[in-house]
């Protein structure tokens, strides 16, 4: 039953990521006013792509080739690490976040690697920028998390989120504000969101992850995108079973699942909502200001261990 | 016993006045002959201070001894170096670093020296101070030649009358070596200068002078 | 000498590694012998590698004693800490030796190839040496050994002003290492029987603070300057790229790993942990040499240089662990001080076999395109296949991707850091988990660097003609680091095959300690990545092959009508960014030349060189080095050539120690 | 009798070969004569070693000690002459300076090193100890050209000088065995010395006196810092042979001769003050040596100023005084006399073959001379004090013994002025074997003799470092037991 229930939550966040790329895409055009495509146009799309033929450059070796591949394999096993309606998922209590943040590393190791076998000059340079960024915000990334596990004594994700539970929501630290603060800009910067990168340019000097995809096609292309759609709502799950588990489901029983579920929506919906909102009203940043950027969500992480130590003594 | 060794003190002291003012000559003399006649005098008193001590100690080997330092260096090595010179043909001046009032003063100091020298060391040993000073003094002035003089001579020189120094000094202590020893070291003093001869030739010979300081080639 | 029962393989390999010499000297020029030797060697290691397996996963102790023969006690002993580095040897020699069969065919004059052999089989016999030695004198001997043989392997393989002043700064650097570590060696004689180690353990009880701590300083220094941890690094980025690519191989993912095998003994065997403070030295030298060196990395087109930085940073993470355990020794945690050195050690064995494969894969690419410069490589992946998997195989092994044998020690050294966190009360508390941070920190900028390096090197187009002809290597060479690639890849899988007998060894250097659970965690969990990650991609294959078409058409080339190679991002384009955020370490001198001078918007060409400044050399070790020839000149001075100064020398000695006589004496 | 034997060879021999006025004809006699000599001093060597100490009258000895460094002359000598054959087949008739005249000052050279080791009077010692200055000063002159009578004369003025003093030290213990109430006759010779100095009392201030004036004096021959001076031009200057032989025995002897005092004056009061002045300097030679091996520009110079660094650790071997440094220091003797022969033996090739010894107009010699610069690799390394070879058990030995009595001090100076030698040695031998050959050299292969003896010395060599052979631990462990 446990089991069946972890499958849930692991194809739930592989098969609703493309729906919260449409669903923010949504939010961001009312904010701006407009009208906005659907919300399951993303499915649509990657339908479609489905269908295309899979151009290749004639340079590129198997790798090219192999790099959707790979990248949507480490995207969706690490989405089995997060806990969505309950406190625990499928590989959530033998992994810990270590591990799933270095399956995101694998995934990006290997996209990096296939801009580059495009043989194109985009290609380097969104995996040069791409290489800039990550290495850095791996940093405030693993930081963040540290701080977590270090105030909840445990390393594997369902530890954590057991004993955020277990906490009330108004005796929340400090450590909890800065760890989210800077997990958050980190997710920033690792799913290539604004201010440090921007999902939805064409412009080619501006772009970073757009830049890498370029010359993806077909059904490679589809894979790549709903990768990296698995990756941000993975991303968004994590933060919100980090920081408001509440409302999980205790138990395994139909009425609290349902109920977590039905919170979880909402949780997830007011984070993207967050999301569409910083996108809207922020410029991306410069690209020498990004590490800037990176610079104080690294010093609010390690703040947070810091704070966290202390609190623990 | 005691009264013969001061008496034998009394007779050694003696000499030792005569050993200072060679000294002193020594260190301001400016011509290499003179030195040479100096030196000769200076073996001819040890020479006569060795047949005291025979003739104090009842030692015959002294004789054998005093007689070999009357041939070797009061007769022998004076006249090797007058044929030396004769043979070398070179400047006859000494060529001192120091003027000669400086070398006085420093010959003075040398004999206050050798004196305090021997106050401080010589305690335990029961021997007339003055002889002592008088070798201890000879030394530092063959060392001072050795040092501020610049021709290849004046260093064999300085050398010999190092030689003296030591040479007295082990009589006055103990009367001397054994006497195989004492010829074998005449025989390395005279090969030693021949040596030198040899080699004072090959400098002129080869750099055409004979001024030790400017042999200076090799170095570093 | 002495013969007990049990030590029958250990003789075997010693004279195997012996034996190979005369056949080579006997063998004249002919190409059998020269087979013969390689082939000796290679059964030679494969014996050592059942020698050391057995002491390995069932601690069968193997002694040999010379020690009626030699000078001195000379005896050879395998525990388990000598078995773990003993297997490290033979099973990187193996794939190596294999490799370097046309290797050196290849690329050694005729009249060198032999001595090439010779070289390198004693090379192999002094690290033996070094890491079974159970006497100082076997040691220190294998130690010098080791450096001076290495120094003539790379004298062997060609001559230059260059490479003949990089060899000097090697010796002088080993050299003044090895002092340090004969020093530390002696400095447990007055209080032990012998230089046994079974005295010295005993002795170290009775030492007294002040000389404990000298020693465990010296060993660090000494150790840590044939480690090549930073500022004593000099050396490494220097040696590694000039010797022949096998040797590289050895050198760095061998060579290096005696000086780890010298400090775990010294530390923990020896020192049981050495003083209170000893970890936070070992931990900063880890971060710095970590940080460091992967910026440095960074900086490097030189393909080898490049690797050799990466040395740098993964002995810096191999001391980050070891600093670690040492700081959990201190205070009483022995189960995660067991941990930390089981993450220190894997990092050792694992930083062995990815490091000789990306040498041997270096050595592959110069095979093909004679250069090892990335700026004139790009496309070998459709060229040289099978180099360009196993390569890519030893990229994610280094980076610390999972389901490659790197990330195991990483992980397992991440875990240690934020173990420190339950050290309520202490410095530790605080910095251990801090160190998370700079590991990440390294690990991602290791992977930015290694995907320049295959990146550049290996995808795209080529970037001159020799890359465009390139060729595969032979058979011998795929295979030696076809090899290597699978044992990352099944200890990055299957890691409990080391981490158990690992945990032992910690258990038996760290007294009282029991078995992490975290080598137990990631022993279970990692195997279900693999079919995770391997599964969900093959059908996602599945699924984007079905009835779809594949087709190869130019890519987009902004109107122009076809791409060339100079568009694509070179190596120095692809560093650019990150050189530019930490400007700071490189203070780099930029140069931009337009041609011609007087038309700025119409150039006929454009250079761009940016040249790193900061160099240790010239800051940190002319100055000592010059200090040391002034005070030379100042003697040589004072040996005028006047002889009569010289007299006066003699005088003056005479007279003052009549001074000191009268006064002192 | 047998103690006589090669102190008449070497006396006959020079009469003999100076009546040979054919080159070769003296050439084979030399050899025949040297054969001969080896031979009587290893017999006298197994003698000591199976039957102890043997006296010829009054004043010829030989017990442990002394049969340490007559094995090390005969060693030594025999390398040298055989090796002098081939080297000396291009050298001219000439006052003082033909093969006849060389061979003939050889063997009185060795002569009076053979009586050094053998005499059992201080006083004769130092008769024959000046004795080897004065043979061997035409020998250091023998090209008669501005730098080796330059060279000559230093070497004679400066030796003679610090002898006079050992004289003097030697008339001060006379001094004091006299006023202690020995006999004369028997103040003088070593074993009732050393057997007197502890029972009867003598003057304490005395022998500290007598021994810095043998320290001072002997240590001038040692060529210890700073009485050093003549040592390079001398080593420089010579033909090879005769700088192999000035480095490699006649250094030795004068530490022979001056291990007597040391004995004795240890005996007398205590090894403390002795072993003070040894370790001074010792330590002086090992830093000031090290550093000027730093900053030379001669490779004969450099070896020089190479053997004055080992003298000094010899001297702190000795000084250290325990049973472990003195077996090292004894050890350092002889693998010492083995290196430098060697390393000079290469050095002469390289001046025959280019004419000067300059090391910037000599480059590329790996290419051009491979046999010689074997050589001198394996010289180089072995001095260096690495492995396999032996110079790293003995240093091992003087290192361990400095570290177990706790001078830690001695230690680190010892440790660091290695590596400054080692980069020294190193920055110069890649000058001169790497690069483009500037000149081609005038013969690129050994002649047999050279490569026999070049052989013989490297793998003695690299044998002792391997093991001692049991017959020189024995000797070893008999000259130490005559030092405690």
């Amino acid at each position: 039953m446990r089991l069946a229930l972890n499958v849930f939550q692991w194809l739930l966040l592989i098969l609703a990521a493309p729906l919260a790329h449409g669903i923010i895409a949504q939010a961001k055009a009312r904010l701006q006013r407009r009208r906005g495509a659907s919300i399951w146009r993303p499915y649509a799309d990657i339908a479609k792509l489905f269908r295309k033929e899979d151009l290749v450059p004639p340079s590129a070796s198997w790798v090219f080739r192999v790099t959707p591949l790979v990248l949507f394999g480490a995207m969706a096993s690490a989405a089995a690490f997060v806990p969505v309606v309950q406190g625990s998922a499928l590989l959530a209590s033998r992994g810990d976040f270590f591990l799933f943040v270095y399956l995101l590393a694998l995934g990006r190791f290997f996209l990096s690697l296939g801009a580059m076998d495009g043989g194109c000059a985009f290609g380097g340079m969104g995996a040069s920028r791409e290489a800039l960024i990550s290495s850095l915000a791996e940093a405030p990334l693993l930081l963040g998390l540290v701080a977590v596990a270090i105030l909840a004594s445990h390393a594997d994700i369902a530890g954590m989120v057991g004993w955020t539970l277990q906490q009330n929501f108004f005796k929340i630290s400090a450590v909890h504000i800065l760890a989210f603060l800077s997990l958050g800009m980190a997710v920033l910067a690792e799913t290539g969101r604004m201010p440090v990168d921007n999902p939805t340019t064409h412009l080619e000097l501006t772009m970073i992850h757009e830049g890498m995809v370029l010359e993806y096609s077909g059904p490679s292309l589809a894979l790549v995108e709903w990768a990296s759609a698995i990756k941000l709502h993975a991303m968004l799950a994590l933060l919100i079973a980090l920081f408001a588990p509440w409302g999980m489901a205790p138990h395994v029983s139909a009425a609290p699942l349902l109920v977590a579920l039905l919170v979880y929506f909402v949780k997830v919906g007011a984070l993207m909502a967050l999301l569409a909102v910083i996108e809207s009203s922020v410029a991306k940043l410069r690209m020498y200001l990004v590490p800037g950027f990176i610079g104080v969500a690294s010093a609010m992480s390690a703040l947070a261990v810091i704070f966290a130590t202390l609190v623990k003594r | 016993m005691g009264l013969v060794e001061i008496a034998a003190g009394k007779v050694l002291s003696s000499f030792s006045a005569f050993l200072f003012l060679t000294i002193l000559l020594l260190a301001v003399a400016r011509r290499i002959s003179t030195c040479v006649l100096l030196f000769s005098l200076q073996s001819a008193i040890i020479a006569a201070e060795v047949f005291a001590v025979g003739f104090q100690e009842r030692l015959a080997e002294a004789y054998v001894v005093g007689a070999l330092v009357f041939l070797i260096k009061v007769v022998a090595i004076p006249y090797a170096f007058f044929r030396l010179m004769e043979r070398l043909k070179t400047v006859r001046e000494v060529k001192a670093a120091t003027t000669p009032t400086q070398s006085a003063f420093i010959a003075v100091a040398m004999i206050f020296l050798s004196y305090a020298a021997v106050h401080s060391y010589g305690q335990s040993v029961h021997v007339p101070a003055d002889a002592l000073a008088a070798a201890v003094a000879l030394i530092l002035t063959g060392a001072f030649l050795m040092v501020s003089c610049r021709k290849a001579l004046m260093q064999m020189l300085g050398l010999l009358v190092m030689e003296n120094g030591i040479f007295l000094a082990a009589l006055v202590t103990t009367f001397g070596m054994p006497l195989v020893i004492e010829i074998g070291v005449f025989f390395d003093v005279l090969m030693g200068l021949l040596l030198m001869g040899i080699f004072a030739f090959r400098i002129r010979d080869t750099f055409e002078h004979l001024d030790v300081s400017r042999l200076r080639r090799l170095r570093g | 000498m002495q013969l007990e029962s049990g030590e029958l393989p250990l003789s075997f390999l010693l004279l195997m590694l012996g034996a190979a010499v005369p056949m080579v000297l006997v063998g004249s020029r002919a190409k059998g012998a020269r087979l013969l030797a390689a082939g000796m060697l290679i059964a030679a290691c494969l014996a050592g590698s059942f020698v050391a397996a057995l002491g390995f996963w069932r601690t069968s102790s193997v002694l040999m004693d010379f020690t009626g023969f030699t000078p001195f006690p000379f005896t050879l002993e395998i525990d388990r800490l000598s078995a773990l580095f003993l297997l490290l040897i033979c099973v990187v020699a193996v794939p190596v030796a294999v490799f370097a069969v046309p290797y050196f065919e290849h690329h050694c004059p005729e009249r060198r190839r032999n001595w090439m052999w010779i070289f390198f089989s004693w090379f192999l016999l002094s690290m033996i040496v070094v890491v079974t030695a159970s006497t100082g004198f076997a040691f220190l001997a294998g130690w010098e050994l080791m450096t001076l043989l290495s120094a003539g392997l790379i004298l062997i393989e060609g001559d230059s002003a260059e490479r003949r002043h990089n060899v000097f700064i090697y010796l002088l650097m080993m050299h003044v290492g090895a002092a340090m570590v004969v020093a530390s060696f002696f400095l447990f004689l007055p209080y032990s029987h012998g230089l046994d180690f079974a005295s010295i353990r005993a002795g170290s009880a009775v030492l007294p603070p002040a000389i404990r701590t000298l020693i465990f300083l010296l060993a660090f220094v000494g150790f840590g300057t044939k480690a090549g941890i930073i500022p004593l690094h000099l050396w490494l980025p220097r040696a590694h790229p000039i010797a022949p690519s096998p040797v590289s191989a050895i050198m760095s993912g061998i060579m290096l790993k005696t000086a780890v095998y010298g400090f775990v003994r010294f530390a923990f065997d020896f020192l049981a942990g050495g003083p209170s403070w000893s970890g936070y030295p070992i931990l900063v030298a880890g971060a710095v040499s970590g940080l460091l060196g992967v910026l440095y990395a960074i900086g490097e087109h030189d393909l080898k240089r490049l690797l050799a930085y990466h040395s740098v940073e993964n002995i810096g993470i191999i001391y980050l662990g070891l600093g670690t355990s040492l700081i959990f020794l201190a205070c009483h945690a022995p189960l995660w001080a067991a941990l930390a050195l089981v993450a220190a050690l894997l990092h050792t064995f694992n930083h062995g076999l990815f490091k000789s494969l990306l040498f041997l894969g270096s050595g592959a690419i110069s095979h093909a395109t004679h250069t090892v410069d990335l700026e004139e490589l790009g496309g070998l992946q459709r060229r040289m296949p099978v180099t360009g998997l196993t390569f890519l195989i030893a990229c994610c092994s280094i980076v610390g991707l999972p389901l490659f044998n790197g990330f195991v020690s990483e992980w397992l050294t991440f875990r240690s850091f934020l173990a420190g966190a339950a050290l309520m009360g202490t410095k530790a508390q605080v910095v251990l988990p801090l160190m998370v941070g700079v590991l990440a920190l390294i690990g991602g900028l290791a992977a930015a660097c290694f995907i320049k390096v295959f990146g550049v090197a290996f995808l795209g187009r080529p970037r001159s003609t020799e890359a465009e002809h390139a060729i595969e290597a032979p058979l011998a060479m795929r295979g030696g680091m076809t090899f290597l690639a699978a044992a990352c890849l099944l200890i990055g899988i299957l890691p409990g095959v080391l981490l158990k007998p690992l945990v032992a060894l910690a258990q038996g250097l760290v007294p009282g300690a029991g078995v992490p659970p975290e080598t137990l965690a990631i022993t279970r969990v990692l195997p279900w990545i693999a079919v995770a990650v391997i599964g969900i991609a093959g059908a996602a294959a599945l699924a984007a092959a079905l009835g779809r078409v594949r087709r190869i058409v130019p890519a987009w080339g902004c109107g122009l009508p076809t791409l060339t190679s100079r568009m694509q991002y070179t190596s120095t384009a692809f560093s650019k960014p990150i050189r530019f955020v930490f400007s700071a370490v490189y203070r780099p001198d930029r140069k931009i030349v337009r041609l011609p001078a007087d038309q700025p918007y119409f150039p006929v060409s454009i250079s761009y060189s940016s040249v790193r400044t900061t160099s240790y050399e010239k800051s940190l070790y002319r100055p000592f080095a010059n200090l040391f020839v002034a005070a030379a000149n100042q003697l040589r001075r004072l040996q005028t050539g006047n002889i009569q100064v010289y007299l006066l020398y003699i005088f003056l000695t005479l007279i003052s120690l009549l001074i000191f006589l009268r006064f002192r004496g | 009798m047998i103690l006589l034997l090669p102190l008449v060879i070497a006396l006959l021999a020079p009469a003999l070969i100076l009546t040979l006025r054919d080159p070769r004809a003296a050439t084979r006699a030399a050899m025949f004569a040297g054969g001969l000599e080896a031979v009587s001093l290893f017999a006298i060597v197994w003698q000591v070693h199976t039957h102890g100490a043997l006296e010829a009258g009054r004043y010829f000895r030989a017990d442990g000690l002394s049969s340490i460094f007559l094995f090390n002359i005969a060693f030594i000598s025999s390398l040298v002459l055989v090796y002098a054959s081939g080297y000396l087949s291009h050298t001219g008739e000439g006052r003082f300076s033909s093969p006849r005249w060389f061979y003939a000052l050889v063997f009185l050279f060795l002569f009076t090193m053979i009586s050094v080791c053998l005499s059992a009077d201080l006083g004769l010692m130092w008769i024959m100890m000046e004795g080897t200055t004065l043979a061997s000063a035409l020998l250091v002159g023998f090209y008669n050209t501005k730098g080796a009578v330059e060279a000559g004369w230093k070497y004679l003025v400066v030796c003679t000088v610090g002898i006079a003093f050992a004289l003097f030290g030697t008339i001060v213990l006379y001094l004091a065995a006299f006023k202690a109430g020995m006999n004369p006759a028997a103040a003088l010779d070593w074993v009732s010395l050393m057997d007197a100095v502890s029972r009867k009392g003598f003057d304490p201030h005395l022998l500290k006196l007598a021994f810095v004036f043998v320290m001072v004096g002997y240590g001038t021959k040692i060529g210890l810092v700073p009485m050093h001076s003549w040592l390079p031009d001398a080593h420089a200057e010579a033909p090879t042979p005769i700088s192999a032989l000035l480095s490699a025995v006649l250094l030795n002897c004068a530490v022979y001769a001056l291990l007597r005092y040391v004995a004795i004056v240890s005996r007398g009061v205590g090894p403390a003050f002795p072993h003070t002045l040894l370790l001074i300097f010792g330590l002086a030679s090992m830093m000031a040596a090290g550093l000027l091996i730093l900053v030379q520009r001669n490779l004969k110079r450099l070896m020089a100023y190479s053997s004055i660094e080992h003298m000094g650790i010899i001297a702190v071997g000795l000084g250290l005084g325990s049973p472990l440094a003195l077996f090292g220091a004894l050890l350092h003797i002889f693998n010492h006399s083995v290196v430098k022969s060697l390393l000079f033996f290469s050095a002469g090739n390289v001046r025959q073959n280019f004419d000067t010894l300059r090391m910037e107009s000599i480059s590329g010699m790996a290419q051009t001379l491979p046999q010689t610069s074997a050589a001198l690799v394996i010289g180089c390394v072995a001095i260096a004090g690495l492995p396999p070879f032996s110079l790293f058990v003995s240093e091992f030995a003087i290192l361990s013994a400095a570290f177990s009595e706790g001078h830690y001090l001695v230690a680190g100076i010892f440790l660091a002025v290695l590596s400054i030698v080692l980069g020294g040695l190193a920055h110069h031998l890649f000058h001169l074997l790497g690069g483009e050959p500037k000149r081609l050299p005038a013969r690129a292969k050994l002649s047999p003799s050279e490569y026999t003896v070049m052989g013989i010395a490297a793998l003695c060599l690299l044998f002792f470092g391997a093991r001692i052979p049991y017959l020189f631990d024995a000797l070893l462990n008999q000259a130490a037991a005559v030092l405690r």
